[in-house]
Order: structure tokens, then C-alpha cells, then sequence
């Protein structure tokens, strides 16, 4: 039973990264928010094959979060933000969008590395599951970091979220799943509400008041 | 007991009537040269007959460190001459104060002159005060160092012990003591404020320096630097005659008659040494002050040299 | 016999909290003063008692508590604890009365006994612990001094190198005591006496305990703090620092070098000899140069403290050669005068708090003509000024000739180091005791003598019965050390046999109480007699001139070669007192530069002479170091003003580098 | 019947955060806050003395954590002291409306329970979980003043705690990971005595990668370089009860964490030593706090990056480990926290009086405010490592330990010690000493809690109460 189920559960984590991947390579705003929505559909689906497989219900409900909250509540807020503030529609990468790409794969290279050596997890592929789960954190940290604009840097945390929980949720039998998923939607939330309070248009620290473009964290 | 302390206070006699002298003859000898005749060799003790009758005067700000100086300076310049031996080196109180100390002495008389010079508070005073501080501060350390070249080849600082072992042993030609000779040879012209460091005879501002110090002194004050002077002048030619030519001094312990020969004997070397002296002084010209530092300098790094040479190698 | 000591400093504790509580009101200066005056006195006793009492051993169950407070009490803390008593009732007795003058007395009374607390732990602490706490404290303490006349313009910055440097010289203490606990973390002394480190240890403790000490005593090139902070000090606390707080740097020195090492190998008696004479060398030629008369006082201290170290490094020398005698000699001779020292500058910084409170000036170029207006400290500060220019029959005199007598002893010492830096010692040692003389003539006929300058030392008044009384004690004391120096040898003798394993010949056998530090054919001194002599000639002649000649004594306007004029302006000043001497010497090691600025004829504006001098250990060591720092930091300093993209960059960093390294090590 | 300590500590705080939130009058809400504190703090000091109930699925109370406990308790009492008196002038000054002031009472509480409750956790998902909500209830308080600095402080700091969220996270799925196969499914593999009994059996790369997520994300919290970014402005931005608070106690709930991992990866003899990956962390930290300190000018931010600083040393001596180590980081820990507070409560007061941060426009302060000088005087002398102060003696320890191990590591430290010695010194010089720069009124201040925080630590310089002493080394022992 295990072979197909496994098969299955890691394709979807192999989505997941390749949608990563993707947002690694949008250089327009709305299609970056596609490509989220996307993210966090395929996280659905994988958390919806660890709650059949694992036979935990509950795990359900953060497929259901998922779905609902990240998949199509968020990416039409920031919608709805990019449309308002009038935001820039092109993101402004840091080092171009090829040396990202291939940091990227440096990334999964790296996950895929540390995880090797690990024997615990009797059943290589679900090693390899938790592997794909890091690559999806690295990536999306690496996303935060390269990308100029608040709304893909926000992004970037979604994917880097979506990377934990997924983690989380293949992790047989751990408690508290749905929990985390909720504190890290609301999170979510305050960052996107943040951002919207206070017009954070291009970076995440100008809080745009006018003046402050130079106060940066205080002189002294 | 009796006999020593005898023949220490004969010392000090001695050296006391024997310093007028000296300068006397120095001054005459420079006269000949000059083909004058200059004053009596006993010129100087009638200057000092004439200075001590007459009233003191002084300015009416100095204070009571201007009226001790005078004689601070010619007691300490007395105790000094007192522990060189100039006929024989057993002397009963040679051991209150070795070389080191006759040196430091001789500072302690500088350093009472010094403050008198300033204690008036005229522009003169400051200057013999502030270039005699600087002259000094190369000729002490160049005494010291010559009295380790001499001391670590008698192996004691005592002045008594130096003539002795020179008299006695056979300490042979030595670079080290050449470099000390020469050295203390500067060091006696530098102290003793003579040509080419200080002209004696001198009152031209731009050039004085033991003048400009005793400028305000008059009466017995005067006549009691003026012989402290000639004391000095006679101790360091002393202690060139003690340490490097002891022919003759009576040794430790001496019957009367070592005694005798010394005591003949010495006043020819002093002779020999104010004849010498003005010579040197008439041959040579007066170096402008900051020029000095290279002369003086010169006799501190001998010194050194000479130490250096002992400390490598016994045999220099 | 140890119980009493802390004992002394716990009342020193509650005599500080008094001194909070206190702090207005004019009782709180009595019991303060009168109560660290007491205190000393007791410290002196029981420390002169210690020298020669047996070592003493007790643990309070303080500090760490696994370790608890290891005191001891032997003949060197001893003799520190002696002389620290001796400087401390000196200085409280002084500010009996000068601390009437107090501007803030608030600022001193509760750190004044809380500084000599820590003085007092330092001598007795027999565990690394309590020692650095000690030193720590006596730091701490010091700089709330240093820093109680804040509103004097430097003296806060001077206050902040002294505190950076006293922690500087702690954690180097603590380097060294680390260097000898080995793997083991040894704290106990004990532990370290019974301990055989290896050569790379020794070397590493002994150049760990030179710079921690040396730093604390101000021993050149480590010297930059001292000059600022001792004059920054109210004048019985400058005192103390330079005459007393230095030593106990000293004592930490010989402690570490002597007691737990045991002896080091022949290059660090020779560097710490050379530094010595460099030091000795180059203080005094600063403090020729200086017109800041405190400031020309602290300069003067880093000179004797070299002078000190001199005698340290050919102790050091003689035991690494294996002749204690001559290890005590030297031994003997640097600790005869550090006492001196102490003596001395505690004396003539009472003189110079003394004058600063009756002109309200430290600046020699303001004063003249003191000597007739504050007589009493006149003649003080005179005798002060003979003995620290080592002039017999003084003090300092009888320990310099020791030191010379040292460096004369044996002059075969195999190593090629010490056969250079022995006599260069020499050298520098007499060329700094003649600068020593110029010094203090400078200082002595500018400030003393001559006329007064301006209108405030026209108007001195003499200081109060208390001030005076210390300041005639210590005088009283300088000469009287000078002139039995025999006794001061035979009570340093358990000192010396304790450290070197040898001691000095017994001097107080000998006839007419002469100094025989080898023997009679060697050498010999002795003070009294020449002092009776000069004191006998002088007054011979006084009477013999007066009987013959005239007695009759005229006061008439000066002289001057026929230029009288009434300007006290056109005295001499104390710049140009120091020029030769900072032309001959200046020009080469501090760059002394003079530049007129002549008007043109006819010009009405006043010529004007300018002189810069720096120090080069200054421009070479502190200015590129605090350089170094403004350059890191103020390129670090952008770290504040980047984005939060950026630091969110530095997380990914650290963690892509912590996970690569996983990565790698496995 | 006596009520368990235990729930006293944790409950109390929410209650009085419920209580507070609906109390309008601000002279009502600072007397609960201190009230409530006073009694959390009666319930903390019983707990070393109560017995302790047996570990459950969530929480626990072992010797480690009363020691948090207590010092949290206590300085949050000391703090809520403090902020009665500041508060109130902050009212009198206008900078905050009663709204904002009922907010803050409520959010400090919050605060303090979520730190409670992660000490108190014996499950590191829970623990994981309190961190955060006292995070967050932080973040909320530094914005409170609405100025643009402080928001956006908030806003870095929100950020920054977010990612420092999710590693810590991600590392805490990890360590479930690992411990799954030895000791089961669900709940009990995130029960720390459970993982403590079973860490040899572990996985130990999977360990190792958990570690160096959970040291990177309870990291942040801690403001170890290069992730402190936060810390300064936070501090800086804030309330200065906050800043105390922040500096004395979130700091040290995140290192708590960091323990209670570290001991986990002792106990695998196969993973990587944690040992020197927190000793290179905490020397950096310190170094770069030291110089960082030099271009300060505003002196909250320059307090917070000497935060950082023993927040460095602190780990630095628990990454030594060993009894001797391990005593040293606690003791720094406490000292660090008791100094740091009673700074913070000392500037608070003179940045109100002075109406400024900014160091240059703040002069003699000894003159013009004696005892709250003094008192940032004294603060100063003891952060920065001089006795008689109880910082001294744990930075000797950690400095004379770090020398019987490698002595470089020693010279290293030293240096960042010295460092930033100075660079305090030549700051607070300046405000300390020399002509009175602004405001010189009186000052309403609340001197008990600086003056008892500085006599504990003068205390702990000279004298460490046994049973303290004993208590610290059974601790130390425990912490491997």
C-alpha cells in the first residue's frame, strides 16, 4: 500500500518545489500571484493525500485552510492591494532572474545534501518528502530575499509557509497541525493587513508617510 | 683615630687654600698666552677678602633660598672636594660617599644655584638656569657612565678603592679607561663652565651661563659661589689626578712620609692640571649654546661606549 | 594578625556608605578622612608588623562561592600594605583640610574609602578572583574620582581612557593568572605556587603580568592614561594614585613575576629593563616640557615608575642567572624606592593640591613668588623637589645609588641582551635623573620663586594646619629615609629573602649607620654623615664669613645686568625654561615644533610663538588603534540602515551557511 | 488548601490581562498591573519551595525553568513598577491616550503569560506557540506610540519575528521527526522529558538539521548577530518599561528555548556538538555589538545593542557547556537582565525628563538628577563587567573558564569586552558627567526598582546566597 501512496504524496511535494520554482521565475505581479494561488492549491492537494493516507481527519481542515485562505482569499487581497496602491506591476529582482533560478537549484541540491545521511525515516521517500519540504522553505526565504516588492516578498513567506506545513503535515502522526496552519494564516493576515495600513509600496520598511523615506531603523 | 681624622681635615684644608690657587693659575696662564701679564696668582684670594668685607646686597624679593644657596652650594662643594682623595686615599671619612655620591653632590650644589638664579625673578636668572639644566642633564649622565667604566674596572665605586686598585694592580692601557679619560676631560670643561662650553670671563647675555645664574649675588654671597667655583674646578682636576694619575698618593694606612711625597706631589699635578687647562681654553673658541649638546653628548656616548666595552668583554 | 586587615577595609566599606549618607554636611569630611586616617595608621602598623611576622592564611566565604576569598598576608603584602597606610594616612590627613575646598564633596567622600578598600583587598587576595576583583574594584573606584571634577573640561575624557586602560590591564592580569591556572582552571594562588608550568607558559604569564601591571603603573609605552587621569583627580587622590595605586600595579608585578612564577628566563628581565629605562626617560622629558603642574607630577611618576621597573627587570636579570644576592639588591633597591616615591609624590602632590586651591591655577606660567606667601609649603615642596631629583642626602637619592650598585654588580651575566640593555640602563637611568633635576627646578623656581605672575599668586594665602602638617610629615619623612636608608634595607630584608631566596647584608650593624649593599670595598654610603657634613660646612662657613667679613645684609631693587624692570612679565617663563632642554631632546622623539608668527613692521598685531608636541607612543600605539576601531565600527555601522530585505538577506545567509557546513561535516 | 504555584504563575497574568483590558481608568489599571504582577511574582517565588507536580503533556516545572520563572516574575514586577510612574507621565505629556495606556496594560500581561507559559512548557510545540504570542504582544506594544519610528519598528520587528517564527517551526517539526520512530506517534514525541529520555536514539542528522533551524529561529528572538536586526529599534521605538522588558526577559525565554534544545542534542552523542556553533554565534555577537556601540547616539538603541552583547556572552558561556559554563551563563543571564532592567528604568526616567533619546542633547545628568544618575552610573559600571557588580564575577567565570579551554577564545572575548567597555563608557560619560544639557526639572521617578535591582546585583558581586549557589549548580549539572 505504501508504494503508490508514497508515489503520490511525494509527487505533489514535487510540484510544490517546481511551483517555487515558478515563482522564482515571475516577473510580473499578477501572474506571481497565479503562481501562488497554484502554490497553495498543490499544498491543498498534498495535505489532503497526507490526511487520506495517514488517516487523519483533522488534517482536512488545514487542506481546507489552504485551499480557502491561501489559495483564494489571500492572492485576491493582494490583488486588490497591487490594484489600489497603484504598485509597480514588474517585480524588481536583486541579481537577475537566472542567478536566481540557479541559486535555486543550489537550494534543493543543498536540502537534498543535508538530508541524505538522515536514517530515521525508515522509508527513503519520505525522507526525501521532508527534503523537498525544506527546498520549498529555502526557496521561498530566497524569494523574500531577492525580491524588491512588498507584495512578492510577502509571496515568498506564503511559499516558505506552505514549505512548513507541508512539512508538517507529512510528518505521520504530529500533533497540533491545524493549529499551526490557523496561527500561521493569521499571520499571514497581519502581514497582508500590515502592508495595507500602511502602504508599503515598494519595500517592506518603507512605511510610506511621506518623510520617512529616509528614517531607516534611527540614526543613531 | 686620631691620626685619620687628622688627615681628613688636613684634606679640606688643603683643598680649600689650594682652590683660589688653581683658578689663579689658570687665569695666569691664559694672560701669558694672551701675552699679558694678568693678575697675581694670588689674585684671587684678594678677591675674596674684598667680596666677603663688603656690606651684601640684595634685591628685595628674594627670599631666605636665595641667602642659604650660597652656602649650600660651597657645602656641598666642600664635602665633595672632602671625599676625593687628592694625597692619600685613606681618608677617615672616604666611605660616607662614593663617586656616585661626589657626582650627586655636585648636583645638589647646581641644583641650590639653579633655584637662586630663578628666585629674583629676572630674565637672566631664567637663562643660566635653563641652559645650565640643559648642559647638566648631558654631563651627569656622562659622569655617571665614566664612573662605571672606571668602577667596573676597579670593582668598587669608592674613590679611595679606584686609586688604590689603579696604584696597585696592573689595570694596564684599556680602551674603555682612554674613552673615560677623554670623556671626563669634557665633563670637567662642561661643569666647570670653561671655554668651550661657558666663557668665565664673560658677560655678553647671548652667551653666559654660570655668569647669568650669579649675576644678582654680591658681598659674602658672591665670595662664597666664587669659591665654590674654584673648589669644583679643583675637585674634578682631583679626581682626573685620583683615578688616572695616582703617582704618588699615599696609600691606605700611609706612614708620614707616603704622606709627605703626596702631599708634594699633589699640587704639581693640580699645576700641571690648571696649566693644561688654560691652554686648552686659549687654543679653542667659544661653541654658540645649542651646539653644545653635540659636545657634551659626545663625552655621554663615550661613557657609554666604555661601558658597553666592559660589559662585552672584561679585557677592554 | 591578617583578621585586622579586613577588618580595615570592611570599615573602609561603611566609612564609604557614610560618605553617600554624609556627603553635605561638614562632619561627613571628619569622619571620612579622620576614619580612612585611622585606618591607615593601621595599615601601617600591621603591615610593618607583617614583613617580618609569619605568612598569614584565611578564607571569608565571599566572591565565588565554591572557592570563597582566599587572603593572605606575607611579608611582601606587607610591606605594600605598609606603605599603602603610610600613603593613605597621609592623604586623608591632607584632606582633612583640603577637602574643606570640595566643590562636590558628594562626588569624593563615598569613593575615596571605598578606593583605598580596594587597594587593601588587591595586597591581601590569594586567589585570581579576588585579586582582579580587587583591582577591578580599585579601578572602578578611582575613575568615580578621577571623574568627580567633571565639569573641568578633559577631565571626563581623561577619566574614560584611564577606565579603558584599567580594564585593559585587568583582563591582561587575568590572562596571566589564566596562562598559570592551566587546563585545570586553577584559581588558588597556592595552586599556581605549586605548579611547574612549562617555558611557553612562563613566557606567556610574564608578558600577560608586564602589560597588565605595566599598564596599571604606568609603565611606558602603557603610560598614555596616567598623565591624563592622576591630575584630573582632587590632590589627595592624585596623590594616591601616583604615590600608592601604582605600586600596587608594582606589587601585582612582583607577585605574579616572583612569587607564582618563581622566576623567568633572561629576554623578560631584559625587555622589562629596557622599558624601564625608556619609561624613566621619556616621563621626565615629558614632564620637563609640561606647564600643567599635576600633569608635570604624573609625567614625573611614569619616570619613577620606570626607575622601579629598571630595578624589577635586573632583579629579574641576577635570578635568572642564578645569583640571588644580586636578585636582592636590585629587588630591594626598586622596592627602597617605590617607597620613596611614594614619599615623595604623595609630598608634592599635596604641595601642588595645595597651591591649585590657593590661585586657583595648575598652570606654572600663572604662579611665581609662592615661596613667600605659603612658606610652610614652599619649604615642603623644596625638600619634595630634592629628593625626587635623587640629590643626596635625600630619599631618592639613597635608592637610585642602590640601583646603580645593582646594575655595577656583576656585569658577566652571560646573555648577550642583558650585556646591552644592563649598561644602556645605566645610561638612561643618569640621564633621567638629570632631567629629573631640570625638572624640578623648572617647576620649583617658576611656581615657587621669582615673582608672581598674575594677580591670583600675588594673592595666594598659606593652606590649612592639616595639609601642612601631612605635607611636613612626608618631608620630615623623605629626608629621614634618606638618611637611614640601612633601616629601610633590613626591613625589606624578609621581603627579599621570600622573593629571591638571598637578602642585603644586615646594614644596621654596621659603624655610623653606613649603607654597605656588598661590601665595604665595594661601596658605601651614608647619608647621615654627609648630611651632618654639608649641614656642618655650610654652617661653619656662615659663621666664619660673617665673623670675618661683613654681616651687613642690603635690600635694593634687582639688579638684573642694569635692566631693572618692574613687569613681573619679563621673568622667565616655564616654556622657556624647558626650551633648550626640548630642543636638544624634543625635536627628535615628540616632533616639538616652534613656529613664529612675526607680524610685518608696523603691524599692530602681537607676535605669536607656537609649540606642538606629541607623544609618540601616542601616534604610534593608541591613535591608529582608535583609529582601527572608528574605521570598523563606522563601516559596520551601516548595518543599522539597511532594509528589511537586507537583514532578512543575512538570515538566509546564516542559514545556507550553517546548513552547507552540515552539509560538509557530515 | 494552598493553590498550586504553578497555576497561580500562569493564570494569573491572563486574568489580569482580561481584567485590565476592560478598566478604563489608567491610575485603576496601573495599580492591578502592579498587583497582579506582585502576585505572580508571590506564586513564582513559591515554586522552588511547593512540590512539583509530575511532568505532564504540557507542562512542567524542573529546576532549569523555576529559574526563569522567578527572575521573569520578578522583573516584570519590578517593570510593572516602573511603568506605573512612567505611564503616568507619558499621560501627563500627552504621548498617550488612556485607550492606548488600557491597551498596553492588557498587552504586558499578555506578555507576561505568554512567557510564562513558554517556560512552563513541557511540550515544544506549546512552548513554540507562547513564544509567539509573547512575540506578537511585544510587537503590538512597540508600536504604541503610532510615531512613524515606532511603527515601523514594529513593523522589522514583526517581519523578522515572522521568518524567526517559521524556521523555529520547521525546526520543531524536525525534531518530531526525529524522535517519531523511538518514541511514537503523536503527542509524546513533542513531550520534552519524553524527548530527553530517548535523544540517544534519535536520528542525528535529522537533529542536526532541526538544531540549526531552532537555533537560527528562537536565534532572532534572542538578537544574536546577524539576526538581531530587530532588537536595536525595538528597544529603541517602544515604550522603555518594554525596552526593560524585552532586554530583561523575551531575550531570555528564546534562549530558554535554545536550552531545552541544546540539551536534547547533548544527549545524542552522534550529533554535532551544539557546543561551538553557539559559541561562534555568541562571540560574533558580541563583536559586532561592541562596535556597533560606537556610533550610537540614540542611548536606548545603544543600551539594546549591549543587550546583544551579553546576550552574546550568555550564549557563548552555555555553547562552553560544562558545570563551570553552564553556572557562568546563568549567572550572566540573571545579572544581565537585573542590570539591563534597572538601566532601562534609569533611562526611561531621563529620556522623559530630557524629552530626548538622543545622547548629544543630554548632559550631566549626575548634576541635574543625582540619584537617577547615579543610578545609570552604577548601572553602566556593572554591565560593563567592573565590581563590585554581580556581572563581574559571571563575566570571570565565563572569561577564566573560556581561558582553561582555549585560551584564543579567551583573548577574543576579552577584546569584545574591552570593546564595548569603552564604547559604553565614552557614551555615558557624556550624559553622566560634565555641564547640564536639557531639561533639568524634577523628575517623578521610581527609584525602588532601580535601587533594588543594582543592590541584588552589587550583592551577587560580593556574595552568592548558598542555597542560590547550590541551586544554580544542580542547574548547571542538568544542562550538561
Amino acid at each position: 500500500m505504501h508504494g503508490i501512496s508514497f508515489d503520490i504524496a511525494h509527487m505533489l511535494a514535487g510540484f510544490l518545489v517546481l511551483a517555487s520554482f515558478s515563482m522564482l521565475y515571475q516577473v510580473r505581479l499578477y501572474a506571481l500571484l497565479n503562481v501562488l494561488a497554484l502554490h497553495a492549491f498543490v499544498l491543498a492537494l498534498s495535505v489532503a493525500w497526507q490526511a487520506h493516507i495517514q488517516d487523519a481527519p483533522h488534517l482536512y481542515i488545514t487542506a481546507l485552510i489552504a485551499l480557502g485562505f491561501k489559495a483564494i482569499l489571500i492572492p485576491w487581497a493582494l490583488r486588490k492591494i497591487v490594484f489600489r496602491l497603484g504598485i509597480h506591476r514588474e517585480i524588481e529582482a536583486v541579481g537577475g532572474i537566472g542567478p536566481t533560478m540557479l541559486a535555486g537549484m543550489a537550494l534543493v541540491a543543498l536540502s537534498l545534501e543535508v538530508m541524505l545521511p538522515v536514517t530515521a525515516l525508515a522509508d527513503p521517500v519520505a525522507r526525501e518528502d521532508i527534503a523537498l519540504a525544506l527546498s520549498v522553505v529555502l526557496i521561498g526565504l530566497l524569494t523574500m530575499v531577492t525580491r524588491r516588492n512588498a507584495v512578492s516578498q510577502v509571496v515568498g513567506f506564503l511559499s516558505l509557509e506552505n514549505g512548513i506545513i507541508l512539512a508538517a503535515a507529512g510528518a505521520r502522526g504530529m500533533p497540533l497541525v491545524v493549529e499551526i496552519s490557523v496561527a500561521f494564516s493569521v499571520l499571514v493576515a497581519c502581514i497582508v493587513v500590515g502592508i495595507f495600513l500602511f502602504r508599503i509600496r515598494e519595500r517592506f520598511d518603507s512605511v510610506d508617510v511621506g518623510v520617512m523615506d529616509t528614517f531607516r531603523g534611527g540614526q543613531g | 683615630m686620631i691620626a685619620p681624622l687628622l688627615v681628613q681635615f688636613a684634606q679640606m684644608l688643603l683643598v680649600l687654600a689650594l682652590a683660589p690657587l688653581l683658578t689663579g693659575l689658570v687665569r695666569k696662564v691664559k694672560a701669558r698666552l694672551q701675552r699679558r701679564v694678568g693678575p697675581p696668582l694670588v689674585q684671587p684670594y684678594r678677591d675674596l677678602r674684598r667680596l666677603m668685607g663688603k656690606d651684601a646686597v640684595m634685591a628685595e624679593n628674594a627670599s631666605w633660598l636665595f641667602r642659604v644657596a650660597p652656602y649650600t652650594i660651597f657645602a656641598c662643594t666642600w664635602v665633595a672636594a672632602a671625599l676625593v682623595p687628592t694625597f692619600a686615599t685613606g681618608l677617615m671619612f672616604s666611605w660616607t660617599g662614593d663617586l656616585i655620591v661626589v657626582a650627586a653632590l655636585l648636583g645638589t650644589a647646581r641644583f641650590a644655584l639653579s633655584l637662586a638664579a630663578l628666585d629674583i625673578g629676572t630674565a637672566f636668572g631664567g637663562i643660566g638656569a635653563s641652559r645650565e639644566a640643559m648642559i647638566a642633564s648631558l654631563a651627569e649622565p656622562a659622569t655617571i657612565l665614566i664612573v662605571f667604566c672606571v668602577a667596573l674596572i676597579a670593582g668598587s665605586t669608592q674613590l679611595s678603592n679606584i686609586a688604590d686598585h689603579m696604584l696597585n694592580a696592573h689595570v694596564g692601557l684599556r680602551v674603555s679607561l682612554a674613552l673615560a679619560l677623554v670623556a671626563l676631560i669634557v665633563v670637567t670643561l662642561t661643569e666647570n663652565a670653561r671655554i668651550p662650553v661657558d666663557n668665565p670671563a664673560t658677560h655678553l647675555e647671548l652667551t653666559m651661563v654660570h655668569e647669568a645664574m650669579v649675576l644678582e649675588y654680591s658681598g659674602r654671597h658672591l665670595a662664597m659661589i666664587e669659591l665654590s667655583v674654584s673648589l669644583k674646578l679643583l675637585v674634578y682636576i682631583s679626581i682626573v689626578a685620583c683615578i688616572f694619575f695616582p703617582v704618588g698618593l699615599a696609600g691606605a694606612g700611609a706612614g708620614p712620609l707616603a704622606m709627605a711625597v703626596g702631599a708634594a706631589v699633589y699640587p704639581i699635578k693640580l699645576a700641571i692640571g690648571g696649566v693644561l687647562l688654560g691652554i686648552f681654553e686659549m687654543s679653542i673658541a667659544k661653541m654658540r649654546v645649542f651646539r653644545l649638546p653635540n659636545f657634551v653628548g659626545a663625552a655621554l656616548m663615550l661613557g657609554l661606549l666604555g661601558v658597553l666595552l666592559l660589559f662585552v668583554s672584561r679585557g677592554m | 594578625m591578617i583578621a585586622i586587615v579586613p577588618g580595615c577595609i570592611a570599615i573602609l566599606v561603611a566609612l564609604g556608605v557614610a560618605g553617600a549618607i554624609l556627603a553635605r554636611a561638614p562632619v561627613g569630611r571628619w569622619i571620612v578622612y579622620g576614619g580612612c586616617l585611622l585606618v591607615g595608621s593601621t595599615s601601617l602598623v600591621a603591615g610593618l608588623i607583617a614583613i617580618g611576622g609569619p605568612t598569614e592564611h584565611l578564607v571569608l566565604p565571599l566572591g565565588v562561592p565554591w572557592i570563597g576569598m582566599h587572603l593572605r598576608l606575607d611579608s611582601l603584602s606587607g610591606f605594600f600594605l605598609a606603605l599603602l597606610g603610610l600613603g593613605a594616612a597621609g592623604a586623608s590627613l591632607f584632606a582633612i583640610g583640603y577637602g574643606r575646598h570640595d566643590q562636590e564633596p558628594q562626588r569624593i567622600l563615598p569613593f575615596y574609602p571605598l578606593f583605598l578598600a580596594g587597594m587593601h583587598l588587591v595586597l591581601l587576595a590569594d586567589d585570581t578572583f579576588t585579586f582582579l576583583f580587587a583591582w577591578e574594584f580599585m579601578s572602578a573606584t578611582s575613575w568615580a574620582l578621577v571623574v568627580a571634577q567633571h565639569k573641568d573640561e578633559g577631565n571626563a575624557h581623561a577619566a574614560f581612557v584611564y577606565l579603558v586602560m584599567a580594564v585593559f590591564s585587568g583582563l591582561a592580569m587575568l590572562l596571566a593568572f589564566g596562562m598559570l591556572a592551566g587546563a585545570a582552571g586553577a584559581y588558588t594562588f597556592d595552586a599556581m605556587r605549586a605548579a611547574h608550568p612549562t617555558a611557553g607558559v612562563v613566557a606567556a604569564a610574564f608578558a600577560f603580568a608586564l602589560i597588565g601591571a605595566g599598564s596599571k603603573a604606568g609603565l611606558v609605552p602603557l603610560h598614555v592614561w596616567l598623565p591624563l587621569a592622576h591630575p584630573a583627580a582632587p590632590s589627595p587622590v592624585s596623590a594616591l594614585m601616583s604615590g600608592v595605586m601604582t605600586k600596587i600595579a608594582i606589587y601585582g608585578f612582583v607577585r605574579v613575576v616572583f612569587d607564582l612564577l618563581g622566576g623567568v628566563p633572561w629576554w623578560a628581565a631584559t625587555i622589562v629593563a629596557i622599558l624601564g629605562g625608556i619609561g624613566a626617560v621619556l616621563g621626565v622629558l615629558h614632564a620637563t616640557m609640561e606647564r600643567d603642574l599635576k600633569r608635570l607630577l604624573a609625567y614625573s611618576t611614569v619616570e619613577n615608575i620606570g626607575i622601579v621597573f629598571v630595578g624589577l627587570g635586573l632583579a629579574m636579570a641576577f635570578q635568572a642567572n642564578g645569583f640571588p644576592t644580586g636578585a636582592a639588591l636590585a629587588l630591594t633597591a626598586a622596592l627602597f624606592h617605590a617607597l620613596n616615591h611614594t614619599l615623595f609624590k604623595s609630598l608634592l602632590f599635596f604641595g601642588a593640591g595645595a597651591v591649585l586651591h590657593a590661585t586657583g591655577t595648575r598652570d606654572i606660567e600663572n604662579l611665581g613668588g609662592l615661596i613667600k606667601r605659603m612658606p610652610v609649603t614652599a619649604a615642603t615642596v623644596l625638600v619634595g623637589c630634592f629628593a625626587i631629583s635623587a640629590l643626596p642626602p635625600m630619599n631618592g637619592f639613597a635608592s637610585e645609588w642602590l640601583i646603580f650598585q645593582a646594575i655595577l654588580l656583576r656585569p658577566e651575566l652571560p646573555q648577550w641582551g642583558l650585556k646591552l640593555a644592563i649598561p644602556a640602563d645605566g645610561a638612561l637611568l643618569a640621564l633621567a635623573a638629570a632631567l629629573a633635576a631640570a625638572c624640578f627646578v623648572r617647576a620649583f623656581g617658576i611656581a615657587f620663586l621669582g615673582r608672581p605672575r598674575t594677580p591670583a599668586a600675588e594673592q595666594a594665602h598659606e593652606t590649612d594646619i592639616w595639609s601642612r602638617a601631612a605635607m611636613g610629615i612626608f618631608a620630615g619623612l623623605c629626608l629621614l629615609t634618606g638618611l637611614f636608608p640601612g633601616a629601610i634595607i633590613d626591613l625589606l630584608a624578609p621581603v627579599a629573602q621570600a622573593m629571591t631566596g638571598a637578602r642585603m647584608p644586615v646594614q644596621t650593624g654596621d659603624p655610623w649607620l653606613t649603607t654597605v649593599p656588598v661590601a665595604s670595598s665595594r661601596s658605601s654610603y651614608n647619608g647621615l654623615l654627609l648630611f651632618l657634613f654639608v649641614a656642618a660646612s655650610g654652617g661653619l662657613a656662615a659663621m666664619v664669613v660673617r665673623r670675618v667679613g661683613s654681616a651687613v645684609l642690603r635690600r635694593v631693587p634687582p639688579w638684573d645686568c642694569g635692566f631693572p624692570d618692574p613687569s613681573p612679565m619679563t621673568q622667565y617663563t616655564a616654556a622657556s625654561m624647558g626650551q633648550p632642554i626640548e630642543r636638544v631632546y624634543g625635536t627628535a622623539i615628540f616632533r616639538a615644533r616652534s613656529t613664529v608668527d612675526m607680524p610685518a613692521p608696523g603691524d599692530m598685531r602681537p607676535a605669536r610663538l607656537t609649540r606642538t608636541r606629541s607623544d609618540p607612543v601616542w601616534d604610534a600605539v593608541y591613535a591608529p588603534l582608535g583609529r582601527c576601531v572608528t574605521f570598523v565600527s563606522s563601516h559596520l555601522n551601516v548595518l543599522q540602515f539597511l532594509t528589511i530585505r537586507r537583514y532578512l538577506g543575512f538570515v538566509f545567509g546564516a542559514l545556507i551557511v550553517l546548513l552547507a557546513a552540515l552539509a560538509l561535516w557530515q | 488548601m494552598t493553590p498550586d504555584p504553578v497555576s497561580g504563575v500562569l493564570w494569573v497574568p491572563p486574568i489580569a490581562a482580561a481584567l485590565l483590558a476592560a478598566i478604563p481608568a489608567y491610575r485603576v489599571s496601573a495599580i492591578v498591573n502592579v498587583v497582579a504582577s506582585g502576585i505572580a511574582l508571590m506564586f513564582a517565588l513559591l515554586l522552588p519551595l511547593a512540590d512539583r507536580p509530575g511532568a505532564g503533556h504540557l507542562l512542567f516545572v524542573d529546576d532549569l525553568n523555576v529559574v526563569f520563572i522567578v527572575l521573569n516574575s520578578f522583573v516584570g514586577f519590578t517593570a510593572s513598577i516602573f511603568s506605573a510612574s512612567y505611564i503616568e507621565h507619558e499621560l501627563e505629556t500627552g504621548r498617550l491616550a488612556p485607550m492606548q495606556v488600557r491597551y498596553y496594560h492588557a498587552m504586558f500581561q499578555l506578555m507576561l503569560f505568554g512567557m510564562n507559559l513558554a517556560l512552563t512548557a513541557n511540550n515544544i510545540g506549546l512552548m513554540w506557540v507562547a513564544v509567539e504570542l509573547a512575540t506578537l504582544a511585544t510587537v503590538t506594544i512597540v508600536g504604541l506610540y503610532r510615531t512613524h519610528q515606532a511603527l515601523e519598528a514594529a513593523w522589522k520587528y514583526f517581519i523578522l519575528g515572522s521568518v524567526g517564527i517559521a524556521l523555529a517551526l520547521f525546526g520543531t517539526i524536525l525534531v518530531y521527526l526525529a524522535a517519531r520512530p523511538s518514541v511514537g506517534e503523536g503527542m509524546d514525541a513533542m513531550v520534552w522529558t519524553t524527548l530527553v529520555a530517548h535523544a540517544k536514539d534519535f536520528d542525528p542528522s535529522l537533529l542536526n538539521i532541526a538544531f540549526v533551524f531552532l537555533l537560527l529561529g528562537y536565534g532572532t528572538k534572542v538578537g544574536l548577530a546577524p539576526l538581531h536586526a530587530w532588537l536595536p529599534d525595538a528597544h529603541a521605538e517602544g515604550p522603555t518599561p518594554i525596552s526593560a522588558v524585552l532586554s530583561g526577559l523575551l531575550l531570555n525565554v528564546a534562549l530558554y528555548a535554545l536550552l531545552r534544545f541544546k540539551i536534547l542534542l547533548t544527549g545524542n552523542s552522534h550529533a554535532i556538538a551544539p557546543g561551538p556553533l553557539m559559541m561562534g554565534l555568541g562571540l560574533l555577537s558580541l563583536l559586532f555589538a561592541a562596535f556597533m556601540l560606537y556610533r550610537r547616539r540614540d542611548i536606548k538603541r545603544m543600551f539594546a545593542y549591549s543587550s546583544i552583547e551579553h546576550m552574546g556572552i550568555v550564549v557563548f558561556a552555555f555553547g562552553m557547556a560544562g558545570p563551570l559554563g553552564n553556572f557562568a551563563g546563568l549567572m550572566q543571564m540573571t545579572m544581565h537582565s537585573l542590570t539591563k532592567s534597572a538601566i532601562f528604568f534609569a533611562v526611561g526616567h531621563l529620556t522623559q525628563v530630557k524629552r530626548t533619546q538622543w545622547m548629544p542633547e543630554i548632559g550631566g545628568v549626575t548634576e541635574s538628577h543625582p540619584l537617577l544618575g547615579w543610578g545609570l552610573v552604577a548601572g553602566v559600571v556593572a554591565i560593563v563587567g567592573l565590581p563590585p557588580f554581580g556581572v563581574f564575577m559571571s563575566e570571570f567565570l565565563v572569561v577564566s573558564s573560556a581561558l582553561a579551554r582555549d585560551p584564543i577564545l579567551a583573548g577574543v572575548l576579552m577584546l569584545g569586552l574591552l570593546l564595548s567597555l569603552g564604547a559604553l563608557l565614552l557614551r555615558v560619560t557624556d550624559v553622566a558627567f560634565g555641564p547640564v544639557k536639557g531639561p533639568a526639572g524634577p523628575v517623578k521617578a521610581a527609584y525602588l526598582p532601580l535601587f533594588a535591582h543594582l543592590a541584588l546585583v552589587a550583592m551577587a558581586g560580593i556574595w552568592l546566597p548558598p542555597p542560590i549557589v547550590a541551586w544554580f549548580q544542580h542547574v548547571a549539572r542538568t544542562l550538561g
